[in-house]
This record gives structure tokens, C-alpha cells and sequence, in this order.
């Protein structure tokens, strides 16, 4: 069996009682896209935010290419290749769209005391910057302020702000949200495009999406795993469709 | 698409003169060259101490602007490093120390090792917490200055030798008015340039981005502590420079220096002028100074005044007078 | 150790904490649950002391001058609150720091003016003038165990207000998420108009306890203002709880210190630096009890829950 | 633009053009806003109404006096003094209620080359080794007043004394003062966070404990009212008397008054003047002070009035040479003008030989409370620093 990527094992958060992560037990396998799906709620949000190290677990251990990173911080997690999304879109909103990407190459490419060259004459930090910009279809955008793109625009920007990092694995946290039916496609095609490069953990309301970029998919309800398996395993699961679905009566 | 669109355009001169804060920044910078010469002339030396004055204060408010304008860091204890190097420099006179290059390098270099105290714990806190913390450390170092009797305690220290620069052929002579108006108006121009350089460079970058988006600066994986805490570090060497030059200036320090409502007036000098701008804390000291100077003069009642007007420049005038005068420039592209 | 004097010390320490609490009571409301840094809060204290000076000398009672100061301080506080801080909400703190400290100015200079520079005392009734004997040999002024006994009352005035009734609830949830609170339909600007009315009223009546000891004077607000602030943080901001403890701890420490930290220093060091490092000491405790609050616990001691 | 600048700096250069012969520029540091103020208002109305009873003129010069205002802080005060010097250009510099504004703004007069007459501050700095020859002062040396008080103590028995005071400059000059002439023991002392403390109560606790026979204050403005109603409040009254310099005067005695504070009524202090020592010139300002006011002066005022007239006898010794600053300082050397302390005389070091008395607090015969003068406790007296000096 291959060595998982990301290797959760019995993680546990809680909000002042209320279990947001319940002995969560996870694997994301090198170049799969893994789908997390649950109704509002069920904790996704939470299990992306332990992973990015944003919040502290409670109890359990989260290993990734081998290393335990539970007690890791936030930036360190993405030095190893741990690069996120927000579900609210998170970018520097003051500056042009492709002074954030380059932000993310500078974070990349080392430490930044570096107190004197320019930054945004570098070519060292604008190109790569650009060619991604070109890649997620922004080239065009490159130079008008992040916080005038359009929504679309501005999850498209976060999407490349996470690739320069040069991560590994994408945590990518409803990267759909609020976009258009033509956009969400043409977003599903990007992805997909990424999959030979990147693995991918996928928060995703849009079903349609999930089924179509997902090789296996993680149902959360209450911060519990109720079932991980393949799209077709998981269509067919009982558990999933009263639990998820609430089709209990229909099942039954 | 063109290489050009990639980095930003090089300005040239005439592009950026025609931004109105630079020119008419540049325009100040240049009128207080001016004065040692002009100003005797027309009878008007006193004018020469006030603005050797204010550019003391402008470079103590550049310092603040480091870390506030560009780094979000609302430090409301930022007086104390002016303290720091007036009162390292002053010990140092008081102890028979008054060798420039002994006395320069080690008050900025005590600038520097408190600021990396008081930044490192201070910048684990946030928001109120923040600027509540870094009061308290500059009360602190007031209280103490208030209890040194050895160095005038509450009564102030007179600074009977300035500084001595004796480079071996020549000497720079500071006891000279005019040389030091000169060494403060190049050190201002120095401060300048260097937080030019400090805000565009990979630094800046990561400070500024730490201020518009913490949680996606940590999330690309920088983490944001260490850089904060050296531009909190380069930013009290900077106020230290303003202390040293005001205590070479005054040859009188005191506490007072250090107390809570200087630190006020420096962050009302850069909200004043134009925080997160080049020139916004030279314009707000001089808009600063020069309104108490000349409403205190007219009538004993002017915080009557003042108070209200700095509600209004709240209320209104927002982004400074940088703010204002970047609405004058002629519409240029996006 | 001389037990008699520990004990008034202790005293003295409990009626600068309560004194602190009245004034921080206000502060932390309108910090935690509008979010405003408001260094004009001891500006209220101050014309708080001047109103209770003025209406004392006209209707000749103290206690009537309280009563006619009290709704003039809570007057002068909406009218500021909706004059200049309602604009202000939605800015950020720099912007907070900066328009109070303008009217910190205006308030000095006002009351300058109007009441001149020398300031008014307060002439107490005789019995309150003087001091009562307590239980083992202690002796306390009548007036300070007065500060201490209203002090104690709006306390718990306080704590009913806020635990039991339809405003408290409203302001607690306030204190701990802003946007819920809007959620339940309340409306928000007269919420705010209230607790911001409420904090003047009692930071005017902590200016107007101790205008009978130490006169109402100018610039009386600004030293104690950044103690309140010390006590509000090491409390954390928006609790109220936070706030009596931090006033009681900030009080007793500071008094403690001004009384035995010379003697104790003694022990250690000369008694010539003794007596000068004993006064910088004591000026000194308050803020290192707070940098080492927010060096352990960056949110206070009690910081309101569901805030981060 | 530049037309607009020129025509402002040509229009400044007409205001200060330098002064004609025929006027005379005093410039008087003094504190005009803040809580300080109440003093710096006794001192200006003495300046305007000695400029009134000399008719605005010095000799055959016009009088002009511009007010600086220090906002009871050294920094601000040095800044003022400088303008006064270098931009008024003005031919003297006067004033200076406090030691640490003095001390502050001194060299700023001093290098200038011109005249620096203090008309209260008298710290033992400028009296000792820092003595100057163009520094003179109009009161008296911190010392002295709590010397005379240490004397009063001694002929009162006292053995055991409690010492409170204000941690600045002058604060520190009066409890060395006291300690130069007290005998018995100092069995505790409080130096207290100035101007920012206004309650004692962890101190007047601790007098409590130490139950001495006295104790010794020095809170010049508000600062003495409010100590001395919680020492009342505290139960000290009547129980450990208070001996006080610099504390009881004109301007605190009405707030004690109208806070009916009999308690103060017959309180000792000791001072070089009170509204009722008599001579001609003293009997004259004061009438004149109440007459126009309607209160009595305070020692500040006193002083403010006698530096007036100090600087007009030389004037008109000068006429119109003022300008020679060796001549201008002689002559106010000679102190020939009439003082409302009676004699007056210049010591080697220049501030005044002079006698100090003990005082009463009193009412008038038309109730109100004033100070009254009792007994000489210090005849001709020199301050103990003038012995330093090398002038």
C-alpha cells in the first residue's frame, strides 16, 4: 500500500464543548484528490484550519510525508508544502493582483530580510509571479488592484497565490463558492488539469464538482467520520444518505 | 502583455514631481536647506531652531511610521526610544563620554536591544492589548528616568558638550548651530530614503502584507513575528537617531521626553500628515508643530482649538494631508 | 510589622481599587462591546468632580450635588458620544486615539475656562470630615470608608444590572460577539448610546467621590485614566469581573508599594538608594504587573469568551 | 507662490525689527495654562499692576512685557525661553516659578549674554558653584524658608518629625533645608510623584504609625489644599501639628475657606513676607492688589512686583544704554529700589540677603483668612550655597 501524504490520525477539536473534530482518522494518499463533504456544521472548515495549523488540535496527531507536524505553526506547515484556501476569500486586497502573487513566490524562494533591492522591480519575484497569473487566466488582471477583481477573479488570484508557494498539497476549502456555473466549470477544469502535479484535500458544497473531480471523498457530520470511500462507494452508502442526505424516509 | 506590466514602471523625476505629496515634500526638505542661509538675513533666526525642531520630530515620527503606517503596529509608547538615545547620549556627557563615536553607536545600539525587549513581548499581543502593553513600557522607562537623581531625575539633565566628532583632519563640529542643522536635516533626508528602500524592499513586502492580511501571510508561510519584531527594532534605532540629535539640539533632556502624551503626539502627527506614506509624517510634523507654535502664540486658549481640530482631521480629512494632496494631482491612469 | 498599619494600608489599597473599578467599569464596556478606544473617559471623571463641586456650592449639600452631577455627567456623555464617537465606530483604533486625545485637549481647556485654573473643593459635612476608630486600634477616615461603601453598592448595582436584567443581557452578549447581538434585532446605535451614557455616569461619579480629597482639578483625568486602562487590560477587555479584580490587585499593589517597597528595599540595597529607587519602584509596579499579565496571558486575566 | 513668500518673509522682517531705544522688552516665563496656572495668574496681575503704578514707563523708556508660557513643564519652558531670547529679542528675561523649568531654561538666557532674573525659583544649583553673573534672584534660595521652619521646630520642641514632599527640584532643596537647622530626628520621609499625586493616603497612614511630633510639608498650588484636607480627613488634625513652607498663602486660603476648614486658622509657617508687613511700597501693592482683584497676593505676586521695580531702578539709572549688558547688570546689582519686603540686598552669589519671619494663618477684620506675620526667626539671613560661589 503507498505511504499516505497526509496522515490524520484520531484528531480531536472542540468549541467550548461542542465537538468540531471528533477522533478524525484520515488519509490522503500522493496524487488523489480527497473530497470532504458534510452538511453546515459538520466541522470541514475546522479539519482545514487544524491542518493549516491556523487552530490547535485538542488531542490526536496529524502527520505529513512522514513527519509530525501537529505541533508545527501555520508558515511552517507551508514551508513543508502545506498550502490553503480560505472559504472567505483571502488575499491582499490593497495591492495589485500581481503583487500577490509575488508575495507568495518571495515567501517561497527564503527568508525576506532583505531591506534594500526593490521588490516589485525583481524579475527574480515577477516573472514566476506572472506566468502564474497566466496559468489560473489572470494575465490580463495583472495590474489592477486585488480588491477591485471580481469575485470569480479574486478565488482565481487565491488559487494561484497558493500554487507559488510551491506546495504539495492543496487544502482547498470551497474554492467554488459564490462563482457562476460558467466559472465553477471552467474552475473544475483547472483543477483537474493540477491533478498530475498536486494532491488535493477539497471542501466543496458544489456536488456536481466533488463527483467530478473526486477520486475518494470523506463525509463529516459532527465533526465525525461517517464514511470514506470512493465517489460510487459513497453515492451508494446508506449511512451517507440518511445521515447527509436525510433521505431516511426514502431509504426506509 | 509586455515586461513592463511585471515590475512597476520606473518613475522618471518629472512623473514623480508631478505627484503633489513628493513635490511638495521635497519642496519643505528644500525650504529647511535654505533656512540656515535665508533666515539671518531676514532677521529671522529663530526660525532656524524651530525647524531644526520639527526635523527632529519628523524623523521620530518617520521611525513610528516604519511600524505603523506600514506595519500596522500601533505603538503608544514610541517616545520612549527618544528617551532612550537622549538619555544614553546625556549619561554618557555626564560621565566625561563625549566622543561622537563612542556615544552614536552604543545609545543606538541600546535603542535597539530595548526595542528587541519590549517589541518580543509586546508583539505577542494584538490590537488594544498592543498598543496598552507598549504604554506600559514606556511609562516604565519614564518612572525611571523620574527616580535617577545621579542624571535629574525629574528636574531634566542639562548637556554641557555636544558630541565630538574628531575624525583624525577635520572635526565635525556640532557646537556650531549651523553644522548641526545641517547633520539633522541629513540625517531626516538619510531616515527618509532609508524607510524608502526598508517599505519596497522583500521586507516591506512581508510588513505591509502582515498588516493588510495576517492569517494569508502565515498561510504562505511566512511567519510574521520575526519581521515585525526587526522593524520594530530598526524603527526604535530610528527614534534613538531623533533622541541622540534632539539631545545634541536642546542639550537639555527629561523625562517628559519618555511620558505617554509625546508618544500621542507622534501618532497624531503621522495620522495628521498621511500614515503608510513616505512624506506624511515630515507634513504632519510640520503641519503639527507649526499650528501649536503659532496658536499658542495667538492665544493661551488654543487647545480650545487644536482639540476639535484634530476630531475634524479625524472625521474628515482622511489618509492625512498626504491624503489631501494626493486628491490634487491631476487624474492619471488607474 | 507593624499589623495596624498593614491593615490600613490594605484599606487604603481597597478604596483606590474601587475608586479604579468605577472608572474601568465604563471604559471596559464601551471598549469591549464598541470597540472604541476612548482616552476621554477620565475627561468625564474630571467634569464629573467639577459638576459635583458646582452644584455642591450652590445647593450646599454634597449628596444633592452628587444627585444634580450625576445626570449631567450622563448628559455630557451622550452628547459627546453622539457628537463626535458615533462617527467613529467604524474606524480603527489609531483613528480612536487620535480624535479622543483632541477632546482631552478641548475638555482641559474647557473647564479652564469655565471654572478657572485653580480648581474647587468640596466641603464635606463635619461628620465626614474626620476618622472613625475600627476594630483593633485602626483608625480610617469616615469619608474613604464612604468611597468604599458606594463603591461596593454600584458593584453589585452592576452585577445585578448585567446578569439579571434585559440590558445586562444584551451588553454581555455585546461584550462577547458584536454581531450577534445586532442578530437579535436590538437596536444597535441606542444600545450603544446607553452603555457609552452609562460609563460616563460612572466615571463622573468615581471623579465626584474623590473630589472631597484630593479638589477637582484640571488634568485630574489623565493620570488616572492610564491606570484605568492598566486595570482593564490586565483584567481583559469588556469584562466587568476582570475589571473589579484588576482594580482591586492595581489598587492594592500600588498602595503596598508605596508604602513598604522603601522598607524592603532596605533589606537589599543602602538606605540613600533606597530612598530614591523605593519611589521609582513603586511608580514603576503597576505596568510590570501588566507587561507580565500580557507576557503570560496576552488577553487578560479574564478575557470575555468567544473573542479572540 | 514665491511672490506670496517673499511678501510673508518681508512682513515678517518688518514685525521684528530690532527694538528702538526708546522701549524696553521684558520677556516673563511663567505658567499661563494647566493646573500651574493658578500662580502664574498671581504673578501677571502683580507684572500689570506694577506696570500701572509706573505708568507703563522705565525711566523715559516704554515698558512692553511678553508672557511665555512653560505649560508647567521644563521642555516647553526652555523651548518658550528660547523664543523669548531669540526671536522677541527682548532685553531681560524674567519670571520662573519653577526650579526644574529654571534649571532647564537658564543657559538659554545666559548664552545669550543677557539677563535672567528669577522671580520665584531659587534652586541651590544657580546659588552654589553654577552661580552666574547674569543671573539674579528676586525671592530666595530653596533653602531658606524650611531653615527658618527648622528653627521654629527646634524652639518648639519638636524631637521626632515626619517629612513630606514633592519629588522635583525644590521639593528636595526644602527637606535639605529643614534638615540643615532641625536637631531632632527624621524617623520617616515621603517624596512623592509630582505633579501627578494628589492623595496620600498610604502616607498620611504611615505618619499615623510613626506618631511623631510633627510633621513637615512643602505643596506649593493645588497640590496644598487637597494634602491638607486629608490630613483633616485622616484624624491629624489637632493630634500631630503640621508645619508647612510654601504651601498656605493667598491663593490656597480662600479654597480652605471655602471649604470651612477651620482647622487651618493659627497654622505656623515660615516666609520673608505677608501681606501685612509693613512699608510704604508693600502697603501700596497690596491695597492696590485687593482693590483690584479682591483677593489678597500671594508671596508669588510679591515677588513678580519687586522684580518690576527692580529692573526699573537700573533702567533709569541706564536711560537709554540698556543695551550694555555690563553697565544693565551693575546697576540691578545695586538693588536700589524699593522692595515690598523693605531693605533689600544683593549677596556675593546675587540672590537676596533678607529676613524670614514666621506667619500666621489669620482672619481679617472682614473674615477673610489671610496670613499675618509673627515673629523674625532669621535676621539678614545669607542662603548656605553663597559660600560656593566664586562670585
Amino acid at each position: 500500500m503507498t505511504e499516505p501524504l497526509l496522515a490524520i490520525r484520531a484528531l480531536s477539536k472542540s468549541f467550548g464543548g461542542i465537538a468540531a473534530a471528533d477522533n478524525i482518522e484520515l488519509d490522503i494518499l500522493p496524487g488523489e484528490i480527497h473530497a470532504v463533504i458534510g452538511p453546515n456544521g459538520a466541522g470541514k472548515t475546522t479539519l482545514i484550519n487544524l491542518l493549516s495549523g491556523l487552530l490547535p488540535a485538542d488531542a490526536g496527531t496529524v502527520h505529513f510525508n512522514g513527519v509530525n507536524i501537529t505541533k508545527s505553526s501555520a508558515p511552517a506547515r507551508c514551508r513543508r508544502g502545506l498550502a490553503r484556501s480560505f472559504q472567505i476569500t483571502s488575499i491582499f486586497r490593497d495591492v495589485s493582483a500581481l503583487d500577490n502573487v509575488a508575495l507568495a513566490i518571495q515567501a517561497a524562494a527564503g527568508h525576506s530580510f532583505r531591506l534594500w533591492r526593490p521588490a516589485r522591480t525583481d524579475p527574480a519575484l515577477r516573472d514566476p509571479a506572472f506566468a502564474l497569473l497566466e496559468q489560473v487566466g489572470l494575465a490580463n488582471r495583472a495590474n489592477i488592484r486585488a480588491g477591485n477583481l471580481a469575485h470569480g477573479e479574486q478565488r482565481q488570484l487565491e488559487i494561484a497565490m497558493v500554487l507559488a508557494t510551491g506546495p504539495k498539497l492543496l487544502l482547498l476549502d470551497e474554492p467554488m463558492a459564490g462563482m457562476g456555473t460558467e466559472e465553477s466549470e471552467r474552475l473544475i477544469t483547472f483543477l483537474a488539469g493540477l491533478k498530475a502535479k498536486y494532491t488535493m484535500l477539497l471542501i466543496e458544497h458544489d456536488m456536481d464538482a466533488v463527483f467530478a473531480l473526486a477520486d475518494r471523498i470523506t463525509v463529516l457530520v459532527y465533526g465525525r467520520v461517517i464514511a470514506t470511500g470512493t465517489p460510487s462507494e459513497i453515492r451508494a452508502n446508506t449511512d451517507v444518505r440518511r445521515a447527509y442526505l436525510g433521505e431516511d424516509e426514502a431509504v426506509a | 502583455m509586455t515586461q513592463t506590466s511585471k515590475s512597476q514602471r520606473p518613475q522618471n523625476l518629472w512623473a514623480r514631481l508631478r505627484d503633489s505629496r513628493t513635490s511638495v515634500s521635497l519642496l519643505l526638505l528644500a525650504i529647511a536647506a535654505a533656512t540656515p542661509l535665508a533666515a539671518p538675513a531676514l532677521g529671522q533666526s529663530f526660525y532656524v531652531d524651530v525647524i531644526a525642531r520639527i526635523m527632529i520630530w519628523a524623523i521620530a515620527a518617520t521611525s513610528l511610521n516604519l511600524i505603523l503606517g506600514y506595519g500596522g503596529m500601533v505603538s503608544f509608547g514610541h517616545a520612549v526610544y527618544l528617551g532612550i538615545g537622549a538619555y544614553a547620549m546625556g549619561i554618557m556627557a555626564t560621565e566625561g563620554i563625549t566622543n561622537g563615536f563612542i556615544q552614536w553607536p552604543l545609545a543606538l545600539l541600546l535603542c535597539g536591544f530595548f526595542a528587541l525587549i519590549f517589541g518580543a513581548i509586546s508583539l505577542r499581543t494584538k490590537g488594544v492589548y498592543f498598543i496598552m502593553i507598549t504604554l506600559a513600557f514606556g511609562q516604565m522607562l519614564f518612572f525611571l528616568g523620574i527616580s535617577v537623581e545621579r542624571y535629574g531625575s525629574d528636574d531634566g539633565l542639562l548637556i554641557f558638550t555636544r558630541s565630538e566628532f574628531d575624525l583624525g583632519f577635520a572635526e565635525l563640529d556640532l557646537s556650531n548651530g549651523t553644522t548641526l542643522y545641517y547633520v539633522i536635516w541629513a540625517s531626516l533626508i538619510g531616515c527618509i530614503y532609508l524607510s524608502h528602500r526598508i517599505v519596497n524592499s522583500r521586507f516591506g513586502m512581508v510588513l505591509r502584507g502582515a498588516m493588510s492580511n495576517e492569517t494569508r501571510m502565515q498561510a504562505i508561510g511566512v511567519p510574521t513575528y520575526r519581521y515585525r519584531l526587526a522593524a520594530f527594532v530598526i524603527a526604535g534605532m530610528m527614534a534613538g537617531l531623533a533622541g541622540l540629535l534632539s539631545a545634541n539640539f536642546e542639550r537639555f533632556i527629561s523625562p517628559d521626553m519618555m511620558n505617554w502624551p509625546r508618544s500621542g503626539e507622534l501618532i497624531v502627527m503621522i495620522v495628521l500628515g498621511g500614515m503608510g506614506t513616505l512624506f506624511g509624517p515630515v507634513l504632519g510634523s510640520v503641519a503639527f508643530l507649526m499650528l501649536s507654535e503659532l496658536l499658542s502664540t495667538w492665544t493661551e486658549k488654543w487647545h480650545l482649538i487644536f482639540g476639535p481640530f484634530l476630531i475634524l482631521v479625524v472625521l474628515f480629512a482622511r489618509g492625512g494631508l498626504a491624503g489631501m494632496l494626493e486628491r490634487l494631482n491631476p487624474r492619471s491612469d488607474p | 510589622m507593624n499589623y495596624v498599619l498593614l491593615a490600613e494600608q490594605f484599606l487604603n489599597g481597597i478604596q483606590l481599587g474601587l475608586l479604579l473599578f468605577l472608572l474601568s467599569a465604563g471604559l471596559t464596556l464601551v471598549f469591549g462591546i464598541m470597540d472604541l478606544v476612548n482616552l476621554a473617559h477620565g475627561s468625564l471623571y474630571m467634569i464629573g468632580a467639577f459638576f459635583a463641586a458646582t452644584f455642591t456650592a450652590l445647593t450646599g449639600s454634597f449628596l444633592i450635588g452628587v444627585l444634580l452631577a450625576l445626570p449631567a455627567t450622563l448628559v455630557v456623555g451622550i452628547v459627546v458620544e453622539i457628537v463626535v464617537l458615533r462617527t467613529l465606530y467604524a474606524r480603527n483604533h489609531l483613528d480612536h486615539v487620535l480624535a479622543t486625545f483632541g477632546l482631552i485637549l478641548f475638555f482641559n481647556e474647557l473647564v479652564r475656562v469655565v471654572w478657572g485654573p485653580a480648581g474647587m473643593s468640596i466641603p464635606l459635612p463635619a461628620a465626614l470630615d474626620v476618622s472613625v476608630s475600627l476594630l483593633f486600634g485602626i483608625t480610617y477616615p469616615i469619608y474613604r470608608i464612604v468611597i468604599i461603601l458606594v463603591s461596593l453598592a454600584v458593584a453589585v448595582g452592576l452585577y445585578f444590572l448585567i446578569s439579571r436584567t434585559r440590558i445586562g443581557m444584551l451588553i454581555r452578549a455585546g461584550a462577547s460577539n458584536r454581531t450577534m447581538a445586532g442578530a437579535l434585532g436590538v437596536n444597535i446605535p441606542r444600545l450603544f448610546t446607553l452603555i457609552f451614557g452609562l460609563g460616563a455616569a460612572l466615571a463622573g461619579l468615581a471623579g465626584m467621590m474623590i473630589a472631597p480629597v484630593t479638589q477637582a482639578s484640571i488634568g485630574m483625568g489623565e493620570q488616572i485614566l492610564i491606570f484605568a486602562f492598566v486595570v482593564i487590560v490586565i483584567g481583559g477587555i469588556g469584562s466587568i469581573r476582570g475589571a473589579l479584580v484588576g482594580a482591586l490587585l492595581i489598587g492594592i499593589i500600588d498602595t503596598m508599594g508605596r508604602s513598604f517597597l522603601d522598607v524592603l528595599l532596605l533589606v537589599v540595597i543602602s538606605p540613600a538608594a533606597a530612598e530614591t529607587a523605593g519611589p521609582a519602584l513603586s511608580s514603576m509596579m503597576i505596568y510590570i504587573l501588566m507587561a507580565l499579565v500580557l507576557a503570560i496571558r496576552p488577553q487578560g486575566l479574564f478575557p470575555p469568551r468567544g473573542r479572540q | 507662490m514665491f511672490k506670496t513668500a517673499l511678501l510673508a518673509a518681508s512682513a515678517l522682517a518688518l514685525l521684528s525689527s530690532p527694538a528702538l531705544a526708546e522701549s524696553i522688552k521684558i520677556g516673563f516665563v511663567t505658567t499661563l495654562t494647566t493646573g500651574g496656572s493658578v500662580i502664574g495668574e498671581d504673578m501677571r496681575r502683580s507684572v500689570e499692576l506694577a506696570l500701572i503704578n509706573m505708568n507703563l514707563k522705565m525711566g523715559d523708556l516704554d515698558v512692553e512685557v511678553i508672557y511665555g508660557d512653560d505649560e508647567f513643564n521644563p521642555q516647553k519652558g526652555r523651548q518658550v525661553t528660547e523664543r523669548l531670547v531669540k526671536q522677541q529679542d527682548v532685553d531681560i528675561v524674567a519670571g520662573y516659578i519653577w526650579s526644574n523649568v529654571l534649571l532647564a531654561s537658564a543657559n538659554v538666557v545666559l548664552d545669550a549674554d543677557k539677563i535672567l532674573i528669577s522671580s520665584n525659583a531659587g534652586p541651590s544649583q544657580l546659588a552654589g558653584k553654577g552661580c552666574n553673573p547674569n543671573f539674579f534672584n528676586v525671592s530666595w534660595q530653596n533653602d531658606q524658608t524650611p531653615m527658618a521652619m527648622g528653627e521654629v521646630l527646634n524652639q518648639k520642641g519638636v524631637e521626632n518629625l515626619y517629612v513630606i514632599a514633592p519629588n522635583y527640584a525644590a521639593g528636595k532643596n526644602m527637606v535639605a533645608g529643614v534638615e540643615r537647622t532641625f536637631k531632632g530626628n527624621i524617623v520617616g520621609k515621603d517624596m512623592t510623584a509630582w505633579p501627578d499625586q494628589l492623595d496620600w493616603a498610604a502616607e498620611l497612614s504611615k505618619v499615623k504609625a510613626a506618631n511623631p511630633d510633627g510633621v513637615f510639608i512643602f505643596y506649593p498650588a493645588r497640590h496644598g489644599p487637597a494634602f491638607i484636607k486629608q490630613y483633616q480627613q485622616a484624624g491629624l488634625f489637632g493630634q500631630i501639628p503640621l508645619y508647612s513652607v510654601f504651601t498656605l498663602d493667598s491663593i490656597s486660603l480662600p479654597r480652605f475657606q471655602e471649604a470651612k476648614m477651620e482647622g487651618v486658622l493659627g497654622t505656623i509657617m515660615t516666609q520673608f513676607w505677608a501681606p501685612d508687613l509693613d512699608n510704604e511700597q508693600n502697603n501700596r501693592f497690596v491695597a492696590d492688589y485687593r482693590a483690584k482683584y479682591g483677593t489678597y497676593p500671594a508671596f508669588y505676586g510679591a515677588q513678580a512686583y519687586d522684580t518690576m521695580f527692580l529692573i526699573k531702578s537700573a533702567v533709569e539709572q541706564l536711560g537709554t544704554k540698556i543695551h550694555d549688558v555690563d553697565a544693565f547688570r551693575a546697576a540691578i546689582a545695586k538693588a536700589d529700589f524699593p522692595s515690598v519686603r523693605g531693605d533689600f540686598a544683593f549677596g556675593n552669589n546675587q540672590f537676596p540677603i533678607q529676613n524670614f519671619y514666621s506667619r500666621e494663618v489669620v482672619a481679617d477684620a472682614d473674615g477673610n483668612w489671610t496670613t499675618s506675620i509673627r515673629d523674625l526667626v532669621l535676621e539678614k539671613n545669607q542662603d548656605p550655597y553663597a559660600a560656593e560661589c566664586a562670585m
